[in-house]
């Protein structure tokens, strides 16, 4: 028995439900080098931003017990460069590009909706939510539930009717279900979660924050039981929006715990830092546990923790 | 990024070294030692299967053998986590490596002279490069530098392979107390040296490349930027470089290094983003559209 | 020469930076027999209630990448027990007891905080807002920045003058340093943080999630990030105020990174489920780092991360 | 809580052999060897210094010997990441080891017939059970069960070391085909048993329960729950039993236990909290000051 793969995400229908996770896959032509990118489900792009970004000073990242703690700042070409360059090259090898765009305010989001609308080949647009509202003293637009919902709206209309918006969210908001709620009121197709979590590593040598800046984002398997917990909630509370879990898939397994607590697909992020062939790696591990256990449809397994399982309790002591 | 491509592989540990104050572990990595040129490094996984050191350890690649199919050898200083469980490793381990990494040191056309500059570890890859200037009929000399006699790497065979051999040392147990640039400008007179090439921390990396500038001779740099995946997707190991256009870019040392024109590194604003770096915060408006067309 | 470990929060001095961390030391008794609990800085107890409490069903815990996810549920034998029993022995044993209290309404903290002023040898009151608040639906207290202070002042009004108060704040809430100063505002002596962070894993066998109750809390190393950002920013907005710091200690290292951060002291949590003698690991391997320094007093760290560093930037990506 | 102090020590392993479906380490560890009663288990640490496995592994002490002033052996059988690590080890690692750890079984004053019921690798404790009970003159009888022939632990040992050993099999690849208790009212018939003790999985335990009350012979089993530290202190690894003052309390198998007496445990109720133990939700109403006091 081969288990069949295929999933849907809304209209969206993905050969398979491992991606990758924006941000973690270069241009993508780093990635090829290590896997076939044509046999993953999507490739999630970095953020595009409208203008050209240097991002923020090294050091960027440090290492954390499980995880890693990054600060690029979007480092990225700009629309322009990504339209005539990463996109076209993308699509040449045969890869289902979606892409992830940021903007400083939600005109910006509207134009990049519409700039890549106008370009072949675009399946999904990914509306990262994490980019700081200079409206809003740079808070990020996730923040505030009303900014988040304007900018899903703003993209959602711009972009082509065929292709699915999908908000990618935060975990450390202050109410997750209602923003996913107010994203999806919006217009969004579906969701993405989670981005990085807040956090700061401290050098005990220089005595500095070890990333410029202090604050980073925490990734890795070591947020996974948080990530895990949010696409349990939302899925719970919004069963009907297809979600895309991620946050330190690192393994078939993992993706298997994704799919239970309620996604659709999943997206292998920081883990590719690790394991630049992780996509595939992932693929053939699932098939494996699929096999194991007599799974002939991965798509029978998206929820499937609700099914059995009682109430979410309390979270902390 | 180069047009070599890497592989990913679980390699056998062959033999693990102590030399000096450094380990060097031997891997069995055919696919890696025949594509590798010198100047290109490796990337590897520490930890074991479920480790929770995510990031990758990068060594540049210190000599590939053809033994077993081809061999690699890193040499590595223990500084933290990772090295300190790779200097546990014992032959038959299997380690996940990836390689060859990195733009390679660019060899001369014609047989000149080649000063090679390094300190500590980082003199590490100025060995197959020394070998491969050597096969052209260049004339090599090496400056090594480092805290002690037991921190500068090979003095031997850096004394074997070269012309001549000039060492420093911070606290004089070998050679001449100071830092290689106290000694560099005597070596480029002495051996009438046509291009320099160095390794070694940035501060080093800019006071050689300001000796070459000053000289009037080509200098090729090899930068260590923190690295995290040593592939080019996470963005981490940025460093600020002049383009051929003119234009600053936060440039991957691991794809687009970690060897650069040494005057085109800008060494005084490493761990910043400069002001006029494509894209920094504020530049559109000196920028245009022109410019964006070509960023990234 | 020797590091001078002594450390000030507010009024309190105590000989060393090293405490346990509610709810994972067991009565003492169990950690007693590992390491000497007179020379850790101070025993905190699991969250002492007013009546006994059975706790949640097991499963209750599973591991995760560099952490741990429970859900204990408070198991405890109430007050009179704990005073009668473990209290009195604690102290026979020459510890430092800091008691950790929960209620479930503003009055059963009062209670518990008076019947802790009457007995002797409280060394100070630790106030966990993570308890459910049955009038706002088990959402816990400090999920409400005005209902933690209403607890927070409850405890101070009603416990000795002489005893400090502080608030245990978990990392998961809208506005940390709101919450923070609401507390302070209220009369917290100082502060704790962080307690567990909200999460699940899903057991890809049963298919159900691992701990019994779906959500549980995650801690340990993988969490170090998370509550080093808390204790970074909370330190920055109030800079008078002693915190003590935890989440995920485990050696001495992450002891001054915590102090750097801006912790007066640490506590020690489920790291001493791997290893029960960490305490006092812990403290010899922080004054090996201080003396390869060169630091003569340990108190000479706390902070000290904000002064040569820039603001905190931006989280996510 | 035993009032036999346990020790936390980084013993060396001293071998590590595969028999049947598992894997045996013998280490080095004279201060738990010492202090060891059967019945107690030690707790293991896994994946080195900075693993990122947190929770200790705990399996029963199978064999103690003199040796090297005293070497603990476990047996036990790959289930997931811990246990590939440990399965993994060589002579010479080190483990870092906690015990003896938990109640150890009682034995009896005089020399009775005890019946030694195990499922798969649960039946490890039972064998320096047997030992301590052949040295008081009592009778021994062995029931071991597994899903297959390989999985039935030591039954050679077993034959050794008692007066008759009865085997089951799932799929009847040894012995009985089907469960322990196919088998245990013939054995406890026949060797007129006066007690029985039990290791195994908790459906197992309760059925073996369920017989020893039927005879009403008293009967001990050491429960497994999930454990995380195995020292008291993280709460995970309750039970719900029976005191001797008829209160249901939530115990942990690992300081209160892993022994108890059959009777006590509520086998129907595990895995709940019962609406009538200490401080459940709602208990206030049905308890008092009194049972307050005594509560924990
Ligand atoms: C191109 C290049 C070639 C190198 N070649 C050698 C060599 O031949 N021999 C040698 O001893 N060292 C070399 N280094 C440095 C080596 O990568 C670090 O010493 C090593 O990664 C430290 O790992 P750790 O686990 O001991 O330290 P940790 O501090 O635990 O490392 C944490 C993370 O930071 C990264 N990191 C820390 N220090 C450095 C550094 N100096 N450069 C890059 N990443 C770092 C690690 O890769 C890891 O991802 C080289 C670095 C670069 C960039
Ligand atoms: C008192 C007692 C004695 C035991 N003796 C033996 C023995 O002699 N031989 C043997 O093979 N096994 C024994 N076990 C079971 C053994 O502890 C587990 O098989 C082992 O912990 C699984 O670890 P893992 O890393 O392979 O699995 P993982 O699933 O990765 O373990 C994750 C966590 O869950 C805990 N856990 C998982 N399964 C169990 C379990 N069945 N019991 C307790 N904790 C568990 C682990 O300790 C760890 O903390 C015993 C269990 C108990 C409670
Ligand atoms: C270095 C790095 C860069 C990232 N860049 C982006 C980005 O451009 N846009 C975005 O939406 N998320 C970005 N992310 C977040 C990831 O897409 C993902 O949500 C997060 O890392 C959690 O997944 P992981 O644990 O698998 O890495 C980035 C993460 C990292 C570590
Ligand atoms: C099993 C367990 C029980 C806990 N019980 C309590 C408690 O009773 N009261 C409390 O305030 N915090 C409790 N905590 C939270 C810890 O005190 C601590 O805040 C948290 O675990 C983070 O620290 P760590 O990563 O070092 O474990 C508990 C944590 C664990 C893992
Ligand atoms: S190390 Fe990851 S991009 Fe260079
Ligand atoms: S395993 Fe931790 S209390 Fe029993």
């Amino acid at each position: 028995m081969i288990p069949d793969l295929r999933v849907r995400l809304g209209e969206w229908e993905l050969a398979n439900p491992v991606m990758t996770a924006a941000g973690c896959a270069g241009s993508g032509r780093e990635l090829a080098r290590f896997c076939d990118i044509s046999r993953i489900g999507a490739v999630v792009t970095k953020s595009v931003t409208v203008e050209p970004r240097a991002g923020r000073p090294a050091p960027r990242i440090a290492e954390t017990p499980s995880g890693v703690l990054s600060a690029v700042g979007l480092q990225g070409p700009g629309i322009d460069v990504f339209l005539q360059r990463d996109l076209p090259w993308l699509l040449s090898r045969g890869a289902r590009a979606a892409v992830s765009v940021a903007g400083g305010g939600v005109d910006e989001y509207a134009l990049l909706a519409r700039r890549l609308s106008e370009a072949p080949g675009v399946t999904m647009i990914e509306v990262n939510l994490s980019s700081p509202d200079p409206a809003r003293g740079g808070r990020h637009f996730a923040a505030d539930a009303a900014a988040a919902a304007r900018v899903v709206a703003a993209v959602r209309e711009a972009a082509r009717a065929d292709i699915p918006v999908f908000a990618k969210l935060p975990a450390d908001v202050a109410d997750l279900v209602g923003l996913a709620g107010e994203c999806v009121a919006a217009g969004a197709d579906g969701l993405a979660m989670i981005n990085t979590v807040r956090g700061m590593v401290v050098d005990v040598d220089t005595r500095r924050p070890a990333v410029a800046g202090g604050m980073g984002g925490l990734s890795g398997p070591a947020i996974r039981p948080i990530a895990v917990a949010c696409v349990y909630q939302v899925h719970a509370a919004l069963p009907e929006v297809p979600i895309v879990g991620m946050g330190g898939v690192r393994t078939g397994a993992d993706v298997m715990e994704f799919l239970l607590a309620g996604a659709s697909a999943v997206a292998v992020g920081s883990a590719l830092f690790h394991d630049p062939s992780a996509c595939l790696r992932v693929l053939r591990e699932l098939e494996r546990e699929l096999v194991d256990r007599g799974v002939e449809r991965v798509d029978a397994l998206i929820g499937a923790a609700h099914h059995t399982a009682g109430a979410p309790g309390a979270a902390a002591e | 990024m180069s047009d070599v491509r890497p592989v990913q592989m679980s390699s056998p540990v062959l033999t693990v070294r102590q030399v000096d104050a450094y380990h060097a572990i031997t891997v069995v990595a055919p696919g890696i030692a025949e594509r590798f040129r010198s100047g290109q490094f490796i990337a590897v996984a520490v930890g074991g299967e479920h480790s929770a050191m995510l990031t990758r350890r990068v060594f540049a690649i210190h000599e590939v053998k053809p033994d077993y199919g081809g061999t690699v050898e890193f040499l590595f200083a223990v500084r933290g986590r990772g090295t300190a469980w790779l200097a546990e490793r014992r032959s038959r381990d299997l380690l996940d490596v990836i390689g060859p990494l990195g733009r390679p040191f660019p060899l001369p056309r014609d047989p000149v002279n080649c000063v090679l500059v390094g300190g500590g570890s980082g003199s590490a890859p100025l060995f197959p490069l020394a070998h491969a200037l050597r096969r052209r009929g260049c004339r090599v000399d090496f400056v090594l530098g480092g805290a002690t006699a037991s921190r500068v790497f090979s003095a031997l065979t850096a004394r074997r392979i070269a012309e001549s051999a000039t060492f420093t040392t911070d606290d004089g147990s070998l050679g001449t107390r100071g830092r290689v640039t106290d000694v560099l400008a005597r070596v480029i007179d002495e051996a009438c040296s046509d291009v320099v090439y160095a390794c070694g921390p940035m501060p080093m990396l800019r006071e050689v490349t300001a000796m070459a500038m000053r000289y009037g001779i080509p200098v090729q740099v090899s930068v260590e930027e923190t690295m995290a995946c040593g592939t080019g997707i996470c963005m981490s190991c940025v460093v600020p470089v002049v383009g051929e256009d003119g234009i600053t870019r936060m440039a991957r040392a691991c794809v687009d290094g970690p060897v650069f024109r040494g005057e085109r590194v800008r060494f005084d604003d490493v761990g910043t983003v400069p002001f006029d770096a494509l894209g920094a915060p504020g530049w559109k408006a000196r920028g245009g559209e022109d410019r964006a067309r070509e960023a990234g």
